[in-house]
């Protein structure tokens, strides 16, 4: 398999600076700091590169966007939040290949002109932060990130700051809020963050995966880069496998990479020799695939569009025959329940009733049309929010039932449904569909008393 | 303007001509056959139409319109909530409501004066219908006197439109949802059911 | 109401950061550290330090699981529900938890050196069940690990060097 | 300039312009909660989705700028955006309390509004209330402000108001998804001297004012549109009474002088009128007399005092009246006595008055009037203290004098001294004014005056800009408007009748003063506050109560 991002991830020695220095690192950023920063962003153009964060949009686009005034500042943040569940594939690579993801970092700040850089990782990886700070610090030691970086004039401080738990900050702007102190409330576009970023300033968001790619491509030429893959889908792609297979684990696969293949041989086959059920391709928030539908694909955006899902953020989740879809369904629900920010109205109020619908039906509580209602919220999330936790949130929900649908109807009870207890109390009955319990009409004939007056 | 003479008759000419007295009488006596039959049960039968009033009263119908009543919860507190939906829809703008908040934290708000000018009122039931919460309804009382006309006789206050020893005597009277028991509002006097659990 | 080294990061990320309330976040991690809790008096503290409206701090204080309102135990022990954990039996684990320390979700134990939380994905998918104690991930976990590992907090190390 | 078709109209509008912005100036109306125009835009409450052509999705009215050639489709034309305002609507709903009986927004309330709505309201909830997220309930914030979490629609107005317009920041959200709640530090009382507001931005009835709690439905109220006579700043207002008494005040907005604020004691300020009795008949020393009596009286003694012996007459105006009010006091003056002083100002340090409070609204200068005094010719520089100094030399017997006790704050114990030693000075002194104040007990004769609220009139404000006030409620006694008394004392100095309407004296003010030509009270209505909502089609009953 093609190795670009993992190439020295098994050596624990290449945290060091020392061993990092041998295996060429830092190579790409003196090669992009010998060229003016319009030319790095063509570089990286030509490569073909596109995000790794999710949603793929093609990074060199990206930098190009930034038009700063003379004099502006201009913020490069590298977004290492990663929580979408099942990756972690920026865990990996911070971990094992720290100088890696600095060096693209600074050569995306030189890019687009920052001298500011902030790498905002989430706060469970706090052991991570460690790891790359001390790698941060052996880089400035050896002024290769710092004022006048590697003698060649540019100036760059780059800093670390953990979040505190909290998905909707690796959303861009969820990012840049959280970065200044606030809640992380994603902010409405327009104006993007290219506009009006970090405190209102131009500003690039890139994932640490991207930035990885982004120190290789400085390194070994854009051609090198492209010549790997297929169509638009240029390079490797790191694949996060968790869940029921043999051995779960980060793999880098060049992209057009067949998905059986990975999941069969690299991930060890599904756990206990089961057979496949499904697959989430790209974390939680795409589409589910079935097993018939995910046979004949391979890694890459275009293919997985093919399909109607995504390669998102590489975060490959595979179920076993033996999972009930509506159970692992509801911990997906809870998931984005609980990390909704509250911002916005659908995604605030549509991923919790989502969720307690779902509860409801696993309860044994379900009423008939419960599935229909599920879809009809999630059709009133997708589209209507502000960043994309909405719309993560309603693929699951909808591929799931949509696929799986067989599993939730078994859910539903059988025959018709007990009227809500709302409607005989409290509020009084409103409606003339059922009559009075017959305790109820007792009663009631003794307040109105009999049809003749007492006296 | 000319009209046929055929289709006139001359009443006085027909009386005076005493021809059609036997039919005439005979038309009267058809017309009286009620009035005839409930003399001869009232003498004969001493089935009476009339009653004595006000030793005997009529029964009204479950859904008559009579004087107010406002319900009160199973702790006996008010169960208006000064909503001024029935102040709002009142044709005769006999209604005044004014709100005061309270502790309960349920409810938040009540009446401190809740008054319905009776010499006002055209027992309409528009209030009891707008009512949300079955918190004013109507009873059966039918006979509302004073000596005086004006609100100082007529207009009842809270204590009367929930204590008034007419409410137990002639018993509740319209409200909406008939079909439906009362949900959780209680007349006066009424037994409260222990509460579930 | 802090260490002084704590004071000192705060004050460091505040001299480093363009405004004062960009060191917010890390002055909300510090006081967690150190007083594991961002109550009501921590909150004017970190207001005043800051030169925010206490509601600011507040708001951003209660925005983030990381940041509790109530104390938390000597160790915080974070059980992955995340769906990569659930599909390795997170469900199980967490219930033997449970029974072992006695615990309720998000409650401490009675000697007061362990805080049960149960939390969503927190990125260590390929060791799932994956757990945390405080800063350190531990997994893959079972119930009987757990039991080991409480029993000799403090000295047991990181799986993974 | 970009031009928008919104619904199949054209509109021109400036660049950067909001496409809810073009369509509040079409009067197409937009459904909105976060949406404010005095606070910069959010986009977070997504009820103002509208269609716009090209795009894949309904995109928010609020955030979205307007570019030349835009077609936009809004919820009545559109079923795309109709059908997603719809589910937002119902995603508002699904953890809103069932509160409207004893909910004070309730009649003025968005969220009713909205849903009854034919074009994007009215769903069947499938939602049981058992179901529903609860939260805190009438959560006290100091004297102003109740809070109710459960009926809050995050909107975020009231945190931007704190945040940007007032600077306290008292109110955040706290927590996340369906649990978020706003909250106050420890529910501290607000301290914000603008909190008022709150309750106004407020599209639901999350924040409701204490001073109005449970005193009114909402569409028993009367409205007159005002202008606030709190300070000299003029803001606008809307006085909401009904059977005769003010019930509350609200802002109306007007971008160019108080935005869509007032400041608390500006808003408070109608409590002064009835926190003193008030004075209800004419009177001498304590003998109540008749109108025709206490004119002539007044006139006649006045006459006495001054002109027959050769002195000037002191005339003391309040530059808390109205400009009518002191155009006939001066003409009054002008016509009965050739000799005269003619002053206004009542406190001494002019230079301090004339500044600002506070950074939003609040002026020094506690009369509404002092501009409106200037133009009109009555002396700026001399006030109470020459009046005082001529007539503790004996050179004047004749005082004439109208006077409004301040709204806020009170008169300060330096001018009441001075007042009533300028009384007792003067052997010969009528004073129209509103309350029974005891520093005007010296007054030889008291005509009671309309106050505020209850007579017609125009203010000038610090910058020169003069807007009208209605009349809300009637006057009580034999309390009559301050320009009918002085056309009164005005026939007997010349015998002659004049118009008192204040519509014709503003009429005669144009015609006569520079500062006020080509103005009518046309032209000061058209100009005036902008309605908002626009064209008041977003709230029910406006019209008030009829029949009350």
């Amino acid at each position: 398999m093609a190795q670009i991002l993992t190439r020295n991830v098994s050596d624990p020695a290449q945290r060091e600076l020392s061993t990092a220095l041998r295996s060429s690192a830092y190579l790409g950023l003196r090669q992009a700091l010998t060229l003016p920063p319009h030319e790095v962003v063509a570089e990286i153009e030509a490569s073909g590169l596109r995000g790794r964060g999710g949603a793929g949009f093609p990074t060199g686009r990206k930098w190009s966007f930034i038009h700063a005034q003379a004099g502006q500042p201009v913020y490069l943040l590298c977004n290492a939040d990663e929580s979408e569940p099942g990756t972690f594939k920026d865990h990996y690579l911070i971990e094992r290949d720290p100088h890696l993801v600095l060096e693209g970092v600074a050569i995306a700040a030189y890019a687009i002109g920052a001298h500011r850089a902030y790498i905002y990782m989430r706060g469970e990886y706090t052991g991570v932060a460690e790891t790359l700070g001390r790698a941060l610090a052996e880089a400035i030691e050896a002024r290769i990130i710092g004022p006048n970086c590697m003698n060649s004039g540019y100036d760059l401080s780059i800093a670390i700051q953990l979040g505190a738990g909290a998905y909707i900050c690796g959303e861009e702007t969820g990012l840049i809020q959280s970065l200044e102190g606030r809640r992380a409330y994603p902010r409405v576009r327009p104006p993007f963050p290219a506009v009006h970023g970090f405190l209102q300033e131009p500003t690039v968001v890139n994932n640490v995966e991207t930035l990885a790619c982004v120190a290789r491509i400085m390194a070994e030429g854009a051609q090198a880069f492209s010549d790997l893959g297929t169509g638009r889908s240029t390079g490797t792609k790191l694949i996060s496998v968790s869940g029921a297979v043999e051995r779960p684990g980060v793999y880098e696969v060049e992209m057009g990479y067949p998905l059986m293949e990975l999941l069969e041989h690299e991930a060890g086959g599904i756990r206990h020799g089961r057979k496949l059920k499904g697959v989430i391709p790209g974390g939680t928030s795409v589409p589910i695939l079935t097993a018939d539908e995910a046979a004949p694909l391979t890694i890459d955006y275009e293919s997985m569009q093919g399909a109607g899902t995504m390669l998102g953020s590489g975060g490959m989740i595979v179920f076993d025959e033996e999972t009930s879809m509506p159970h692992a369904l509801l911990r997906i629900a809870e998931f984005y329940a609980h990390e909704s920010c509250g911002e916005c109205t659908p995604c605030r109020e549509g991923t919790g009733w989502m969720a307690w619908v779902l509860r409801r039906l696993l309860a044994g509580e379900g009423r008939p049309g419960d599935l229909d209602l599920l879809l009809r919220v999630g059709g009133n999330i997708e589209g209507r929010t502000i960043c994309g936790l909405g719309d993560a949130a309603v693929q699951p929900v909808r591929s799931f039932i949509h696929k799986f649908r067989a599993e939730f109807e078994a859910l539903l009870p059988a025959a018709a449904p007990r009227e809500p207890d709302w409607q005989r109390h409290g509020h009084g009955p409103r409606t003339g569909r059922f009559g009075p319990p017959a305790e109820e009409a007792a009663r009631s004939q003794a307040v109105d008393g009999p049809p003749t007056a007492a006296l | 303007m000319a009209r046929k003479a055929s289709r006139v008759v001359d009443v006085r000419q027909a009386a005076e001509s005493g021809r059609d007295i036997l039919s005439s009488t005979a038309g009267t006596l058809a017309g009286m056959e009620v009035t005839l039959r409930n003399m001869v049960r009232a003498t004969v039968g001493r089935q009476h139409v009339t009653i004595q009033y006000p030793e005997q009263r009529k029964p009204y119908s479950r859904r008559f319109r009579g004087v107010h009543i406002l319900t009160h919860r199973a702790d006996g507190s008010l169960k208006c909530t000064a909503c001024y939906l029935c102040e709002t829809v009142c044709p005769a703008q006999c209604i005044t409501i004014e709100a005061k908040e309270v502790q309960d934290p349920r409810v938040e708000k009540a009446p401190s004066r809740y008054e319905i000018d009776l010499s006002r009122c055209i027992f309409c039931g528009f209030c009891v219908e707008a009512c949300p919460e079955e918190a004013l309804i109507m009873s059966r009382e039918y006979d509302l006197t004073a000596l005086s006309r004006g609100p100082e006789t007529l207009a009842y206050g809270i204590d009367q439109l929930t204590q008034r020893p007419e409410i137990a005597a002639y018993g509740a009277g319209f409200r909406p949802h008939m079909q439906y028991p009362l949900v959780e509002s209680y007349l006066p006097g009424e037994p409260i059911p222990p509460r579930e659990g | 109401m802090l260490s002084e080294d704590a004071v000192r990061e705060i004050e460091a990320a505040r001299s480093e950061e363009e405004s004062l309330r960009h060191a917010l976040l890390t002055a909300l991690r510090v006081v967690q550290r150190e007083r594991r809790q961002v109550g009501s008096a921590e909150i004017a503290y970190i207001a005043d330090l800051l030169d925010l409206s206490p509601a600011v701090v507040q708001g951003v204080a209660r925005f983030y699981d990381q940041i509790t309102q109530t104390p938390t135990g000597q160790h915080v022990l974070s059980l992955c529900r995340g769906i990569s954990c659930y599909l390795c039996g997170a469900d199980d684990v967490a219930a033997e938890v449970m029974e072992v320390l006695a615990v309720g979700r998000g409650g401490t134990t009675a000697d007061g050196q362990f805080t049960l939380r149960l939390v969503e994905c927190i990125g260590d998918c390929d060791h799932a069940p994956a757990a945390m104690v405080d800063d350190r991930f531990i997994g893959p976990v079972e119930g009987g690990a757990i039991r080991a590992l409480t029993r000799a907090e403090g000295g047991s190390a990181w799986h993974r060097s | 300039m970009p031009i928008v078709t919104i619904d199949g109209r054209q509109v021109e509008v400036e660049q950067g312009t909001s496409v809810i912005q073009a369509a509040d100036r079409l009067g197409v109306e937009i459904p909105r909660f976060c949406y404010h125009p005095d606070l910069r835009p959010e986009g977070n409450c997504r009820m103002c989705l509208v269609d716009v052509e090209g795009f894949p999705k309904p995109v928010v009215a609020c955030a979205t700028p307007v570019v030349d050639g835009m077609v936009v489709r809004t919820p009545h034309e559109s079923p795309v955006a109709s059908k997603a305002v719809n589910g937002v609507l119902e995603f508002l709903l699904v953890n809103h309390p069932l509160d409207c009986p004893i909910c004070d927004q309730a009649g003025e309330c968005s969220l009713q509004d909205f849903y009854m709505h034919p074009d994007y309201g009215q769903h069947q909830s499938h939602v049981d209330p058992v179901e529903k997220v609860h939260k805190r309930k009438r959560v006290s914030l100091g004297p102003r402000i109740v809070l109710d979490q459960e009926r809050c629609v995050m909107c975020s107005r009231c945190v931007r108001f704190s945040e940007e317009v007032s600077g306290y920041a008292e109110l955040q959200f706290v927590h996340r998804g369906n649990h978020v709640e706003l909250t106050a530090f420890e529910d501290r009382a607000l301290e914000d001297p603008y909190a008022g507001n709150l309750a106004d931005v407020c599209p639901v009835g999350a924040l409701t004012s204490r001073d109005f709690r449970f005193k009114r439905r909402v569409w028993h109220l009367s409205h007159a549109d005002s202008v606030c006579a709190g300070c000299s700043t003029g803001c606008n207002v809307r006085i909401d009474h009904f059977g005769g008494r003010i019930e509350r005040v609200v802002p109306r907005r007007n971008p160019g002088v108080n935005r869509s604020w007032i400041c608390d004691e500006g808003r408070l300020s109608f409590r002064a009128l009835v926190a003193v009795p008030r004075l209800m008949y004419p009177r001498q020393g304590a003998t109540e007399l008749d109108w025709s009596e206490a004119v002539a009286l007044s006139h006649d003694s006045l006459r006495a005092a001054s002109a027959a012996q050769g002195r000037p007459l002191a005339a003391l105006a309040s530059a808390s009246a109205t400009n009518e009010s002191l155009w006939l006091f001066r003409q009054y003056v002008l016509a009965a006595f050739p000799l005269h002083r003619l002053a206004f100002r009542l406190e001494r340090e002019i230079a301090e008055v004339s500044q600002r409070q506070d950074n939003l609204l609040r002026r020094l200068d506690k009369h509404p009037n002092t501009m409106g005094a200037l133009h009109l010719g009555f002396d700026g520089g001399e006030g109470l203290d020459g009046l005082l100094a001529l007539a503790e030399s004996g050179a004047i017997e004749g005082l004439l004098m109208l006077y409004y006790p301040p709204l806020v704050g009170e008169e300060s114990k330096e001018t009441r001294e001075r007042i009533t030693r300028l009384l007792h000075l003067v052997p010969a002194s009528v004073v129209l004014t509103t309350h029974e104040l005891p520093y005007l007990t010296a007054a030889k004769l008291l005509l009671p005056v309309a106050t505020w609220s209850e007579e017609e009139g125009t203010y000038t404000n610090y910058q020169g800009l003069t807007q009208h006030a209605d009349k809300a409620v009637p006057s009580r006694g034999a309390v009559r408007p301050a320009v009918e008394v002085l056309g009164d004392l005005w026939h007997c100095a010349t015998a002659a009748r004049r118009q008192t309407r204040p519509e014709e004296i503003f009429r005669e003010i144009a015609d006569s003063v520079p500062v006020f030509r080509d103005l009518t009270y046309a032209s000061l209505e058209s100009r005036s506050a902008t309605a908002y909502p626009p064209e008041g089609r977003m709230h029910y009953g406006q019209e008030g109560f009829a029949g009350r």
